[in-house]
């Protein structure tokens, strides 16, 4: 009748962070390319399933290379690295069925990527020509979203909708649909995020709750937001909870592959923690010197995401040093292409601020417009009689 | 053109009708109606399914329209309110009920940083067309929390629509109005007026959704009131009808959009102009009322806009609520000061 | 490393609601009055602590009783009885400390009770009279609180000051210092009680949570909030959580004793969920009859938190039929006392609205109060004119 | 009578000396002033400490003052201003940082339900001088909810004290004096001002906490602003001194209370204001400047009080922000209609 909460969970593979502290997660593939076969999570993946998991690591890292090399310049007013996090992120968008719908943080360039945005619709945030950037109903993906938490209790509200649908359960694979919820270890502590734990354990909902944990909330390591593994905050709530190693893409989307077929075959949500790390700043306008322990970085460079799926290939030969090459030289190929896209992003006309407030007319909205208008074409005026 | 939200209504009209009805009961025929004739209409919030809500305003819909789509919540209104908007993304039009004007709060950043700029954000691919009705406003010898409004904090966000009845046949029409409105909704129901009977045409709507109502004509000035406060600002006109005063009375009903032309035609007639609300006078709607009214009458008015509104103070114990609230006496205390100019 | 989460939690004894299912809690007084006696909370009670129990439940009872009469006859706008509930209050609130302190809902009669608040003051904020009625430093007991959730974050910041002042874990026991946090089931749902659990277990605060699980907010019964046993949710923050019989006034006291000692000593917070039972209507505004299923106020009947302790008294031959009837004879001058005082509680005066909306003078608030003065004394000119 | 907050300031005067220091270092050093004379003061927050705030206003407290005492919280503003009204019970001052105005409505019930209404509600008995320091504003180029004015929200809360500083000499000392009174005090903090650099004394504040300044002296018409608009406004009245009009500039300092006083004296000789705020117009601090400056000098005013301000959109995407924001010419184009009036 007491619930005595132990800070370890059950057994399984392991890792050990520079803490010393072993961590429990589903592993499919070491840091060192040994594949592993936990029971639960049987994944057979053919080749080309392996090339284009290492593709897209590849060309989603240059694209967050670039991109921030592109708010260097100037180009952008911030960018928000997923340096670190990229199997975390494929692996979690490769599992999703063309139905599901994703809703992301503002570190989702992985999503992205799988969702098929166009790079140039992701960094029109960043460059701040747009507040959102590409039609959430085109990709199944909603915007980044940026006050921490609130696209949770949406992904909660949407689940909802899709129960409605009676789009839950039905065994008709390109009908019944999940809900992919992303966030970061952070956003754990937010009032919004646990209340969609209640919706979606209350009713149930087709949703995976998918937190990246990459170790820090800008500055705040990940005990300032929890002292027990992240993945345990379900079981509090009714649901299953697993962690998984979210440098090892393998792992990643069996795991996330698992939980969104229990969400559409309406057996409910699942909290999935990919345990992983953020190699890079928080976002460009951050200095993680001032908090980053000495030796962390170095410490997870060793389990880099890329690395390990490389000596995999190899071992399998499934992939060679000219395929390297040649992703190589597609990825320096996507560099430009997104360093052009970036650079020609309009600039939105100054009178677009007043579209979209409302659908329907708004006689403020409308007011103000006018008055905008003739304030503008007041200067052209002067300008022209000049 | 017509207004909006109103152009979706015409579809479902009933058999020519006039009945009397509570403002609740209006209310509640009202959400039937757009239940009935729109099946993504969702209801949502605390204790509307077998309760019918504290209130009843639900009464009856959970058994007709069952669980699925009148739905008791979880108690978190961030949630109700953030639930919503996925639900609106995913193409139904929920319609949320905050059991008190004082348990809005919580969600506010879903109201305010979600739902208001959504559409905004996506560049008008998404619409998220929520209505939250939140029953407001004090008198009702409540304890606290249970007797404010907040309807300015919602007026001052660009994004949402802000409207509030003052009677029954309002009630009944506004709510389908606001559910059939693409754009998101901020619904205040005066709940001190929940009982007050009045005719209802179930034939049509007396006005668009963003318009004010001249809903007395008078010469001498004019009181503009919404909510709880119109009857209040009648029974004052009443009086000073007996005192030989002319007063016009409008009632505002769209917060947001404010119905400027209406309230500048009658200004330029009365020139005089007085606005009561309950909510705190600092920063309430007379405030920017008076602003606007000021600007485009300036050479018309013959005394500055007065404000009869509720003091800087917190919403008193209930035992001091009559003073707190602007009352008939207040009214006219406020038309005897612009008068006097 | 996956946690699934069973409804289920570990064996203990247990009672059988209507609904079949069985409950696992804490109990130490079964609903026939037999002792039992639970390795994990021993508790040796002498007879007058016993008769104080008996003596506290049914003064308790009439208080509420008396106040919803009060209602009924037009003295308060509102009350929120507590019937069923007594033992859940009682037992929590006489295993506080004197330095203690607690935060209640607007339920609470039984712990205003144990800390001593006047009846009066209690029953001024439901006479509309005040907001709130007492001093809380004099009663080391905050006020009612009305907007559901917000004191427990209330109670764990007032639980990091504690910590701050060196009050826990030092050993004296007249120093060592624990917050009790009550909510109610419904309370579970909201952001700020999950935040305030994050809180707690991060700081690892000197906090108790106290959950009254009365079965239902408002209409709403449990399975609107939560999908498995409440006391589980504490598990997903890392900290204990317990259940206990409610209605067992003897094991809510030894359970809460045991977890308001060790947050003193620095151990840290514990959820309790007393597992108990609103008999009466919400509020006196609510209609229970709309929503309760039938039998079930039938069943909560055979047990009752006082029948109980009754029988046991009788057992063990603590209290008799002459103590019972002294008993009756204090709750009838009780229930005397508190008609009159209720009746005698003045109104505020209205002037008195502008008082304390800060401590520093504030211009707008001196303006208005000047204005109503000045508008209050026109009417007095006026009639004294007349 | 000294004004709220500033009569435990004086005691702790340093040696006589004036620096030059940008506002966020004037910031830090109040911060540092106010920790070192009361140790009941506490800094909290989201990377308040080692990585001393984003903004680096609180750099090096976490160090010098310790983890106790300056907190890195959990990722939750709701759960940071509960635990201060907690802590504030408890005999502590805590002063809590939000990151970004964004992001404080997640906090919102707390701030207007609890903290508000906690010294009301207790009759007195309870104290809550927790300060709310909310970095504000735009024009930095940021992202979503990262450049909004949410000012008018607190300011329509009775029980609230909202100030705002617009230099580093206030900014310094209008800290202390918030952390000394014992209301709570809505601190905000004009972020694009941040790296503005100017003289601080830190012998003296140049006024009470809750009075507005003239900044700048002028016949023809006043400007009243505040945080970041008053160095705009500043700006125009020296562009339309060259174009020989002379324009007097009000710093308001505090928006709740609102120093009328000051602005009546101004206004009773220019005879004319225009209000300037980045914040929505509608319902925003302009619309009650101009209800109650019209109110009490109606004869007076030779126009109707004129505002400058946000447009009634969410704040767009930054690369247009520039114009959104009232910026010089626009406060130009204002002052020139009030004078054609
Ligand atoms: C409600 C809210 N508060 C504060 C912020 C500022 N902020 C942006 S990102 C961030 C940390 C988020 O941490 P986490 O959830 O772990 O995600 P990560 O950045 O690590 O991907 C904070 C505090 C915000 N965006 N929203
Ligand atoms: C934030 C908020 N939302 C809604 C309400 C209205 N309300 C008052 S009591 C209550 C139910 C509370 O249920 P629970 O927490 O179980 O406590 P109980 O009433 O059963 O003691 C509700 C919804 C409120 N007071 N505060
Ligand atoms: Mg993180
Ligand atoms: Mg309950």
């Amino acid at each position: 009748m007491s619930d005595l909460a132990s800070p370890r969970g059950p057994a399984g593979p392991r890792s050990v962070p520079p803490g010393g502290e072993a961590i429990d997660f589903v592993q499919l593939l070491t840091p060192d390319g040994a594949r592993k076969r936990p029971a639960e999570y049987p994944l057979d993946v053919d080749a080309d399933t392996l090339r284009g998991f290492y593709r897209d690591l590849v060309l989603l890292r240059r694209f967050d290379t670039e991109a921030t090399a592109l708010q260097r310049h100037g180009e952008l007013g911030l960018w928000a690295p997923l340096l670190g996090q990229e199997a975390a992120q494929i692996g979690a968008g490769r599992a999703l069925a063309p139905q599901d719908f994703a809703f992301p943080t503002f570190r989702e360039h992985g999503l992205t990527w799988c969702r098929g945005v166009d790079p140039a619709q992701v960094l029109a945030l960043f460059r701040g020509a747009s507040l959102g950037g590409w039609d959430p109903a085109v990709h199944n993906l909603h915007l980044y979203s940026i006050v921490i938490g609130t696209q949770v209790l949406h992904a909660a509200g949407y689940a909802m909708g899709i129960q409605r649908d009676g789009h839950v359960g039905t065994g008709d694979p390109a009908r019944d649909t999940a809900v992919l919820a992303c966030f970061g270890d952070g956003a754990t502590s937010q009032g919004d995020v646990n209340e969609a734990f209640v919706f979606a354990s209350v009713f149930n909902l087709p949703v995976v709750f998918f937190c990246q944990n990459n170790q820090f909330a800008i500055s705040e390591p990940n005990q300032r937001q929890s002292r027990i593994p992240l993945y345990r905050r379900a079981s509090g709530f009714g649901f299953p909870g697993v962690r998984v190693d979210g440098n090892d893409v393998l792992a990643v989307y069996a795991v996330t592959r698992d939980a969104l077929d229990r969400a559409r075959r309406g057996e409910g949500p699942t909290f999935i923690e990919a345990y992983t790390y953020r190699m890079g700043a928080h976002t460009t306008s951050d200095d993680p010197s001032r908090y980053r322990p000495t030796g962390e970085l170095e410490h997870w460079q060793q389990l880099d995401p890329i690395d390990r799926l490389v000596e995999y290939l190899l071992l399998t030969q499934t992939g060679d040093e000219r395929y390297f090459a040649e992703i190589a030289a597609e990825a320096d190929a996507l560099g430009v292409r997104v360093r052009e896209a970036c650079r020609s992003i309009p600039n939105p006309l100054p009178e677009s601020m007043f579209d979209h407030v409302h659908v329907e007319p708004h006689a403020q909205v409308d007011a103000d417009r006018a008055w905008f208008r003739a304030y503008q074409s007041s200067f052209e005026t002067a300008g022209g009689a000049a | 053109m017509s207004g909006p939200g109103d152009h979706q209504v015409a579809d479902s009209i009933e058999p020519a009708d006039v009945q009397t009805l509570t403002m609740a009961r209006a209310l509640n025929a009202g959400l039937r109606r757009a239940m009935e004739s729109d099946p993504t209409v969702l209801v949502m919030g605390e204790d509307v399914g077998a309760l019918g809500g504290v209130f009843r305003v639900t009464d009856g819909l959970a058994k007709d329209f069952g669980d699925e789509r009148v739905i008791d919540t979880p108690l978190a209104e961030s949630g109700i309110v953030g639930a919503a908007i996925g639900l609106a993304m995913r193409g139904y039009r929920p319609v949320c009920e905050i059991q008190f004007d004082g348990f809005i709060y919580p969600a506010f950043d879903q109201l305010v940083s979600q739902l208001a700029k959504m559409h905004y954000r996506t560049a008008g691919a998404v619409r998220v067309p929520v209505v939250v009705r939140v029953p407001y406003g004090g008198g009702i010898g409540a304890v606290e929390h249970h007797s404010e409004s907040p309807e300015a904090y919602f007026a001052h966000t660009a994004g949402l629509r802000v409207v509030t009845c003052a009677t029954p046949q309002d009630a009944h029409w506004m709510i389908q109005q606001a559910i059939a409105s693409d754009d998101p909704v901020m619904f205040f129901e005066p709940k001190r007026r929940y009982w007050d009977k009045g005719s209802v045409d179930l034939r049509a709507a007396s006005a668009p959704l963003d318009r004010a109502r001249v809903v007395r004509s008078g010469e001498r000035l004019t009181i503009a009131a919404y909510g709880p406060m119109v009857r209040t600002a009648l029974d004052a006109a009443t009086v000073a009808e007996h005192e030989g005063i002319s007063i016009e009375v409008v009632d505002l009903r769209s917060l947001s959009p404010l119905d400027v032309p209406t309230l500048v035609a009658s200004v330029e007639r009365t020139r005089r102009l007085v606005v009561v609300h309950e909510a705190q006078t600092f920063l309430g709607m007379g405030a920017e009322i008076a602003a606007r009214i000021t600007e485009a009458c300036f050479y018309q008015l013959e005394a500055p806009v007065l404000r009869v509104g509720g003091f800087h103070t917190p919403y008193p114990a209930s035992r001091v609520e009559e003073d707190y609230l602007p009352d008939v006496d207040r009214v006219l205390e406020a038309a005897d000061r612009v008068l006097a100019y």
